[in-house]
């Protein structure tokens, strides 16, 4: 059990190398094995973290800080944790998802005129192009390095883990090779990597000032030097790129809505949580001494803004996946949010400072369940209707019940209503502004969830329309999608409905000990 | 077991009730019955030693019956007018393919009138009340003609305004008191901070019912547009309601109001001139029995001034109350049921002249002539005004005999319009069904009032009535009437003409208010009223238009193309990250 | 003027011009070399930190082993970066990146 | 078993899973569906008995503590007050449950319709068992959220509007509640409903902010119980299908903002704060601003189911005055009104569902003579009509008696006199509807035939039954007012606790 912390490393990676070499067909089910085990892993690792606490694993033997570490606190577990649901749930979907494209692509390449996005498909002459195929060694890729990223300790091992991320997450955009999507994904590339530059130069800047990479180590030498604040300042603009904060979210609505939907839901759910992740890791550990109450407001301002500017222009979109693009352009805004909150502002000592912590943590928690869903949701309606433009999904509420239901209680979490994921974090979030009188985060907040309300509701009301128009009988969608779709909304629903647990969780090894014992509700 | 028997009182005219609706054999049934609803009232009203308060603790908010020595004769008039405006309805209605409403609205009524005089709280008082006020309505506007609509309109407003008066010194005097009991809220009264307020609240509220002017202006067309039968119970019983309101809960006899026994003084005898001299001028004999109602009601109103200014007398007046108020109710129920007779006489004399010699019989009474029913009334009233306070029983010692005399004249004026007008006017061929009850009224009036105050052992005996003093007051104003009489009588018999030029029309002051009302009221609208703007409605509008404006056209903001420009994010991305680096430094 | 300085100064001087070429050159090969020479740039200041925190007389070999692994990521991205542009061109026939692309 | 811990669950899932398992079936499937319907209402009713004896009769309370937060708990928990919600909510469901299969006979989308309907059952029993701030508040928002599809249900360009108009309400109306609910708990630590209240502790350091957030609790509240200005949304929500604007109007939603805004004055601030802190007569003043303004509006109405709406918001400010009043007479009435006003209006909006219904009729001009063919439901009508001006004896007399008593306890006769023009104005724009129903000549118009016209023609038991057993139970509400087992005995019950404890 205590190796869980390794295995939940390696079984994506060697599922991910099988699945290439053997291909075809039997990639799916050893992608499906992978999924399963990993997110069995993921459970033994929030249980081992959450019985036994903090769980640290030198690998080959070698001590810090010679050697590195593998380190699993309740953050990492918790983030661990939602990896492996939200992607056993993907996983569940992109077994039909590809199942269906793959069967549309293989008896015919020409391309289905029903479905103009498919462009380039075919392509190659007699070779066809399987999406489905190569879907897995990535998708298996992708998550070993997502959990690399929440279980590295070493700054440095963290880029390895942010580059092998955007690796993965840029080939599963253009898997389906159409022109869009490898637009968006060359430029998702460059952005990418324009962030992780600017990263690598302040690991090499913190290196040079404090002479270790542990992450421990770092944040026990409370480093003020020159070189560490501007360390500080290049990872934040590099990592708020990969964030996608407004204004350096240019790459992501179309680099998140041109690819398939479980690649979509991948990253929109959990890829730009690693990013988030490691700029919070990093802020309130190696920069907790040298962080600046100006710098954090200037993020949360970003925030702020981001969350405005994302809701009004996802409500401009026609369509759906876009829509839900820019919603996570607004909802990253609310993550950012948490910094000036729970920096340092006001009394250092004070418990808003903890309780805007899980709060952040839980609206992300809420937000990849959510977002999730709704691109999935997209996806099923996308591969039904064969579009999937909002104006005109009128009347397809009685069609897809459970859908539609899904992706509104998804919108609820997105708003932060009660009783959704999204209405703890928000709770505490607002809670930790309140008591430490920062009102314009208040504001922000709470307008915020409007805004949200404004385009979630206007799809719902879009799909209860009164059908006016004689449409043309929907292609079947499996179950088992349906299903997912609803399972991960249903999940994004239940952590509102208990939320003691899982914040239990991320007390442990959280960068706020002192504080904890002051909190008190 | 007593209350039990109070509530049955109340369950079989409602029983009855709600047996109408279901129609068939059941409805049939229940009309056949409805003479006899009031049967257990009536026996109720008969015992001489009268039960203690029997209270339902379920009922309500705590409901109590009973009757004391004034409300049990209240009950005895209401109960015998109720029986026989029933008897005479089952016939008068025979034909009417509307009776089984008229039935139910009737029973309704007479349940909530024989409820409000058993209930000894405030609050059954007033439920009983709203009851009759509201069924009374189903009454009035029995017909449907536009007449009765009219009157019923009138009615249902006036009714309205009195509710929200009686509900405004309801609520003052029962929360005064701290209890809802009849006795307790008397009490609560005089302990108010606003017990004038509340004493004008309840006198305007009862008074509307009873007729009270300016009050009154619904009385003179709703009492004889409604059928016959309601109209005999209307002005018969159910404006006794109000004067029972009056007396049951006003601290009358417990503290002297002098000034609001003067209000009331005032304008009860200015209903009592006013009555007459306007329904003089009618030409309606139910009109003129309206009226004459409202002059009537002046009259024991005086009495209730009187006791209102002078506790002391109130003992004594408030059994000439009830006793006045049980002949006026058994004479005018006996004067509306036979205009009703008249016209079914049809072109025979020898009914005709029963009918008349009936009916004469009865006006005379109502002028109060010696012997008969009024002029024991007349005289136990005067009672209670000797008691009164000083000065007043000068002054009114010789305006009420002025007053009868004006009744007088004014029931020749009755006589007179039934005689020429309204012999065998309509005819239903229900003059048998129809007059038997009738004459057993008629028959009966005399006995129940003579035996009344000995029966119930009252402190006035019908001997004061044969008293020297009162013998003479009674006779001479009903003479100097007949006198003006006989001389109208010998001018038109030489030059047949118009005796009474002006006509007043029915609701008098009602008919400049009407007209001012509907000149002030703006014009029904035809469509929609416009809306004031809301505010979050046109944000909603707004946000929606945004979305539609965007799936119409235009798909991504100039602003936000801008953003997405490759080498403007970049420059951000180097801005933010200057500016970053640059805060981290400054500290 | 140290030793030290001038190597830094001059990384951070490609980092600049490469920072400068990625956001204004459109074509996509100049963006990708530019990616590259970045990397290189912190290479540069890894090494000579490298140098700086020596210990008797030996080099710190942490940024050493860093430069390596660096190198290898360096290597891996600019291969998927360059196939990614010959798809890119393949299906478009532009080396540029235009910006209406990204417009939706 | 611990039934005290488990009862208050059972009571939220008897409607929760019956909701669910809709949600999965078809629209033809209607045995199955009404069977859970009414199995779930039934089962509820069943509870709600078994509660309202154990806490009557025994002088029990049922708890029901869930972890939720840090030191935050979910609480269900029941005793008087609730139980009086949880009462009419369970019973309003069963009836209107009847009506609704009766009324959505055949039109699309009936699982929608059927599962959101429980759901919004589901909250309005969360609302009621809360037995603190948060778990109010979860309820609270859930209802917004659910009732949305129903108001839309149609999905008529009309509806969609209404439904947006709805959502920005009752969604803004969400917003300062959880602002005031954060802030307050920021300054008090958890709060839970206690009769009497419990932050008395903040008055001396934090009287500004006490008032604050008392203001934007009740505005907060107030966009549900539809306090003008807060009320637009309410007469457009009329776009509804009947069953829903009924149970919106009666139990559930506003309901849940007056019942809210009671649970603040009595059992968050309490008698002794809201005294000291000058709060309540502003918010009397606006209640009794709200009472008459919406009289006015509904004369000008001749919708009916607008007419009303605007009845309603006139009517729901009672219990608003009569907390605001906090007098022991003007609780009872405030909270007996809770159960009344639900009663005689849901009565209301059956029958004018049924006149829409069986014969097209909308506004009340059209309603001339329909007494004549549809006695049973126009005598339903006629009953909630009464009842609403308060005519004894029925249930509206009741509480506008307590509340008359009680505005005089309070010191504030000024009460009285909105309350006898409130009832003066209810009678001018019922009573030309009762009259028209029963005395107006039909409509040519009408398309029925002259034969048929003065022919008795009701309509189906299912439609009709509702309106007459809410007719009756109002009836039976006033009339045994005082037995020991009506409304008002809880009520009072209810404002015993309140006055008596400090």
């Amino acid at each position: 059990m205590s190796l869980a912390g390794i295995w939940v490393i390696l079984i994506p990676l060697i599922c991910g190398l099988a699945a290439f070499a053997v291909g075809g067909r039997s990639a799916r089910v050893i992608g499906l094995i992978g999924a399963g085990l990993t997110f069995l892993l993921s459970g033994l690792l929030v249980l081992h973290v959450w019985q036994s606490g903090v769980w640290i694993y030198q690998l080959g033997g070698w001590d810090v800080p010679l050697g590195i570490s593998l380190r699993a606190d309740g953050l990492s577990a918790f983030l661990i944790g939602m990896t492996g649901a939200v992607g056993l749930g993907i996983s569940l979907y992109a077994v039909r998802y590809f199942e269906d494209e793959d069967e549309a692509l293989t008896p015919d390449p020409s391309p289905d005129p029903s479905a103009p996005l498919r462009t380039g498909a075919g392509r190659g002459g007699t070779e066809v192009w399987l999406p489905g195929t190569s879907y897995w060694p990535l998708w298996m890729l992708l998550w070993a390095s997502l959990n690399v990223l929440f279980l590295s300790n070493d700054i440095f091992n963290l880029y390895v883990g942010l580059e092998l991320l955007t690796l993965a997450s840029v080939a599963l955009i253009i898997l389906q090779r159409e022109q869009a999507a490898i637009v968006a994904g060359l430029r998702y590339l460059l952005a990418a990597f324009l962030g992780s530059m600017a990263y690598l130069l302040g690991v090499a800047l913190i290196y040079a000032d404090a002479g270790v990479l542990d992450l421990g180590l770092l944040a026990d030498a409370e480093l003020t030097g020159t070189a560490t604040q501007v360390a500080g300042g290049l990872m934040a603009v590099g990592l708020l790129l990969k964030a996608a904060l407004f204004p350096l979210h240019f790459w992501l609505p179309a680099a998140h809505s041109s690819a398939p939907a479980p690649v979509s839901a991948a990253l929109s759910a959990l890829v730009v949580k690693g990013a988030f992740y490691l700029l919070i890791r990093l802020w309130f550990e190696v920069f907790e001494s040298a962080g600046t109450v100006s710098v954090e407001q200037m993020i949360g301002a970003l925030g702020a803004v981001a969350i405005v500017v994302g809701s009004f222009q996802a409500i401009r979109q026609a369509r759906l996946k876009l829509m839900i693009a820019y919603s996570t352009v607004a909802q990253v805004g609310y993550l950012f949010i948490m910094i000036p909150l729970a920096g340092s502002f006001g009394d250092p000592e004070a418990s808003w400072r903890f309780e805007a912590w899980t709060g952040g943590l839980y609206h992300a928690l809420s937000h990849g369940f959510a977002k999730a869903s709704m691109f999935l949701a997209a996806g099923v309606l996308l591969s039904a209707l064969g579009h999937d433009r909002v104006w005109h999904l009128a009347g397809s509420a009685s069609r897809f019940p459970v859908i539609y239901l899904s992706f509104g209680i998804a919108g609820m979490s997105l708003m932060g209503l009660p009783p959704s994921a999204g209405f703890v974090g928000k709770w505490l979030m607002l809670r930790s502004a309140v008591e430490s009188g920062q009102w314009w985060w208040v504001v922000i907040l709470l307008v915020g969830g409007l805004l949200t309300a404004g385009y979630v509701a206007i799809v719902l009301s879009q799909a209860i329309q009164h059908d006016v128009e004689e449409h043309t009988e929907p292609h079947p969608v499996p179950k088992l999608m349906t299903v997912m779709v609803f399972a991960l909304a249903a999940m994004s629903l239940l952590l509102g409905l208990r939320a003691a647990e899982p914040l239990e969780l991320l007390e442990i090894g959280a960068p706020f000990q002192t504080l904890m014992s002051m909190v008190e509700d | 077991m007593m209350l039990y028997l109070w509530l049955l009182v109340l369950a079989t005219p409602l029983t009855l009730a709600f047996m109408i609706p279901f129609g068939g054999v059941v409805r049939r049934r229940a009309i056949d019955l409805m003479p006899f609803a009031a049967i257990p009232a009536l026996i109720m009203a008969l015992p001489r030693e009268q039960t203690a308060v029997e209270v339902a603790d379920w009922l309500l908010l705590g409901s109590s019956f009973g009757v004391d020595q004034t409300s049990q004769i209240f009950l005895l008039l209401t109960a015998t007018l109720w029986t026989v405006a029933g008897f005479y309805a089952r016939y008068y209605h025979a034909d009417d393919a509307d009776i089984h409403r008229f039935a139910f609205f009737f029973l309704l009524t007479m349940t909530g009138n024989l409820g409000l005089i058993v209930a000894m709280d405030i609050v059954t008082f007033y439920a009983s009340f709203a009851l009759m006020t509201f069924s009374a309505y189903g009454l009035v506007v029995h017909t449907r003609s536009a007449k009765a609509l009219r009157a019923g309109k009138v009615y249902i407003v006036m009714a309205v305004i009195g509710e929200g008066f009686l509900l405004t010194g309801m609520f003052m005097a029962a929360y005064s008191a701290g209890s809802t009991q009849a006795e307790f809220i008397r009490e609560g009264i005089l302990d108010s901070q606003r017990s004038n307020l509340i004493i004008g609240c309840l006198l305007a509220g009862f008074g509307i019912k009873a007729g009270a002017i300016p009050l009154h202006v619904w009385l003179p067309l709703a009492h004889p547009v409604a059928p016959t039968a309601a109209s005999a119970v209307l002005s018969g019983a159910m404006i006794k309601a109000g004067l029972l309101g009056w007396i049951t809960f006003l601290p009358i006899g417990e503290a002297a109001m002098p000034g609001w026994g003067t209000l009331l003084v005032v304008i009860s005898l200015i209903a009592a001139f006013s009555g007459v001299l306007i329904g003089l001028t009618q030409d309606d004999p139910k009109t003129l029995l309206a009226y004459s109602s409202i002059s009537q009601m002046g009259f024991i109103a005086t009495v209730v001034a009187v006791g209102l200014a002078e506790p002391r007398a109130w003992g004594v007046a408030a059994i000439g109350c009830a006793l006045y108020a049980l002949h006026h109710g058994l004479i005018k129920g006996a004067l509306f049921l036979g205009v009703g007779v008249a016209h079914e006489t049809g072109n025979d004399r020898n009914r005709q002249r029963l009918v008349l010699i009936g009916l004469t019989v009865v006006a005379i009474a109502l002028a109060g002539a010696p012997l008969t029913t009024g002029a024991l009334a007349k005289s136990a009233l005067k009672e209670g005004v000797y008691i009164g306070p000083e000065g007043w029983s000068v002054w009114l010692d010789w305006l009420l005999p002025v007053a009868a005399i004006g009744t007088t004249v004014l029931m020749g004026r009755f006589i007179w319009l039934i005689w020429r007008h309204e012999l065998g006017h309509v005819e239903h061929g229900q003059y048998r069904g129809m007059m038997i009850p009738w004459i057993i009224l008629v028959g009966l009036a005399f006995p129940i009032v003579w035996l009344a105050p000995v029966w119930f052992q009252v402190d006035v005996s019908p001997a004061v009535a044969f008293e020297p003093g009162n013998l003479w007051t009674s006779t001479w104003p009903v003479l100097i009437g007949a006198a003006i009489l006989g001389v109208i009588w010998w001018q038109i018999a030489r030059t047949p003409r118009e005796i009474a030029p002006i006509r007043i029309p029915a609701g008098d002051v009602l008919i400049p208010l009407e007209w001012a009302l509907a000149r002030i009221r703006p014009p029904e609208p035809d469509e929609v009223v416009p809306r004031p703007p809301d505010p979050v409605a046109a944000l909603s509008a707004s946000w929606y238009g945004l979305f539609a404006e965007a799936q119409q056209g235009s798909r991504t903001s100039r602003l936000e193309g801008w953003f997405l420009r490759w080498d403007v994010a970049g420059l951000l991305f180097l801005t933010i990250g200057m500016v970053l680096i640059l805060f981290m430094l400054w500290r | 003027m140290s030793e030290f300085l001038i190597y830094a100064l001059v990384a951070a001087a490609l980092f600049a011009i490469c920072l400068h070429g990625i956001i204004t050159r459109r074509h996509i090969l100049r963006k990708i070399l530019a990616l590259n020479m970045m990397g290189s740039a912190v290479f540069l200041l890894l090494i000579t930190i490298a140098e700086r925190n020596q210990v008797d007389g030996v080099a710190d070999p942490v940024p050493h082993a860093m430069v390596l692994t660096g190198i290898v990521v360096a290597v891996s991205a600019t291969a998927f970066a360059l196939a990614l542009a010959r798809r890119y061109h393949a299906q478009t026939g532009h080396t540029e990146l235009h910006d209406e692309d990204g417009s939706t | 078993m611990d039934w005290g811990f488990w009862l208050p669950q059972i009571m939220l899932f008897s409607s929760l899973i019956p909701a669910l398992v809709i949600f999965l079936l078809r629209d033809e499937q209607f045995w199955l569906r009404t069977s859970l319907n009414l199995g779930g209402s039934a089962v509820k009713l069943v509870l709600a008995g078994i509660m309202a004896w154990g806490v009557l009769a025994e002088g029990r309370t049922y708890e029901a503590s869930l972890p939720f937060l840090h030191n935050q708990e979910l609480v269900l928990r029941v005793e008087p007050l609730s139980l009086m919600l949880v009462g009419l909510s369970s019973v309003l469901w069963f009836i209107t449950t009847i009506y609704a299969i009766g009324y959505l006979e055949n039109s699309p989308n009936r699982t929608r319709f059927f599962g959101f309907f429980s759901l919004c059952v589901t909250a309005t029993i969360g609302i009621a068992l809360a037995g603190n701030l948060i778990t109010f508040l979860i309820f609270y928002e859930m209802l917004s959220v659910v009732t949305y599809p129903l108001v839309v249900h149609r999905g008529t360009p009309a509806a969609l509007a209404a439904g947006r108009t709805y959502l920005l309400y009752t969604l803004g109306g969400g917003v300062l509640l959880l602002l005031g609910i954060i802030w307050l708990q920021v300054l008090a630590g958890p709060v839970s409903f206690e009769p009497g209240g419990t932050i008395d502790f903040l008055l001396d350091d934090h009287r500004t902010e006490l008032t604050v957030i008392f203001g934007l609790l009740i505005a907060g509240l107030g966009v549900k119980a539809a306090i003008v200005p807060l009320h637009r949304w309410l007469p457009e929500a009329m776009i509804a299908p009947a069953p829903v604007s009924a149970l919106l109007h009666a139990v559930a939603v506003v309901k849940a903002g007056a019942y809210g805004i009671v649970r603040v004055v009595y059992d968050v601030y309490g008698l002794e704060l809201s005294n000291q802190l000058n709060v309540l007569l502003p918010l009397a003043l606006f209640a009794g601003f709200t009472i008459i303004y919406g009289s006015v509006r509904a004369l000008g109405e001749f919708d009916l189911k607008r007419r009303l709406a605007y009845s309603t918001v006139s009517q729901v400010s009672y219990i608003a005055l009569g907390t605001a009043l906090l007098g022991p007479a003007a609780t009872v009435g405030a909270t007996v009104h809770l159960i009344h006003q639900g009663i005689m209006k849901i009565t209301l909006f059956f029958c004018a569902g049924v006149f829409a219904e069986a014969r097209h009729i909308h506004d009340i001009r059209e309603m001339s003579g329909v007494g004549r063919s549809m006695p049973l439901t126009m005598s339903a009508f006629t009953l909630g009509a009464f009842g609403m001006i308060g005519v004894p004896p029925l249930a509206g007399f009741v509480s506008k008696w307590y509340l008359g008593i009680g505005s005089l306890e309070s010191n504030a006769p000024w009460v009285i006199v909105i309350l006898v023009a409130s009832s003066v104005m209810n009678a001018a724009y019922f009573l030309p509807i009762v009259y028209k129903g029963w005395f107006g000549e039909p409509h040519e118009e009408i398309d029925v035939v002259e034969a048929e016209r003065f022919q008795v023609a009701e309509a189906p038991w299912s439609l009709l039954g509702p309106a007459l057993a809410t007719a009756g139970i109002s009836l039976l509400a006033g009339l045994l007012a005082a037995w020991a087992y009506s409304p008002l005995s809880l009520a009072e019950i209810v404002a015993n606790q309140r006055m008596i404890s400090p």
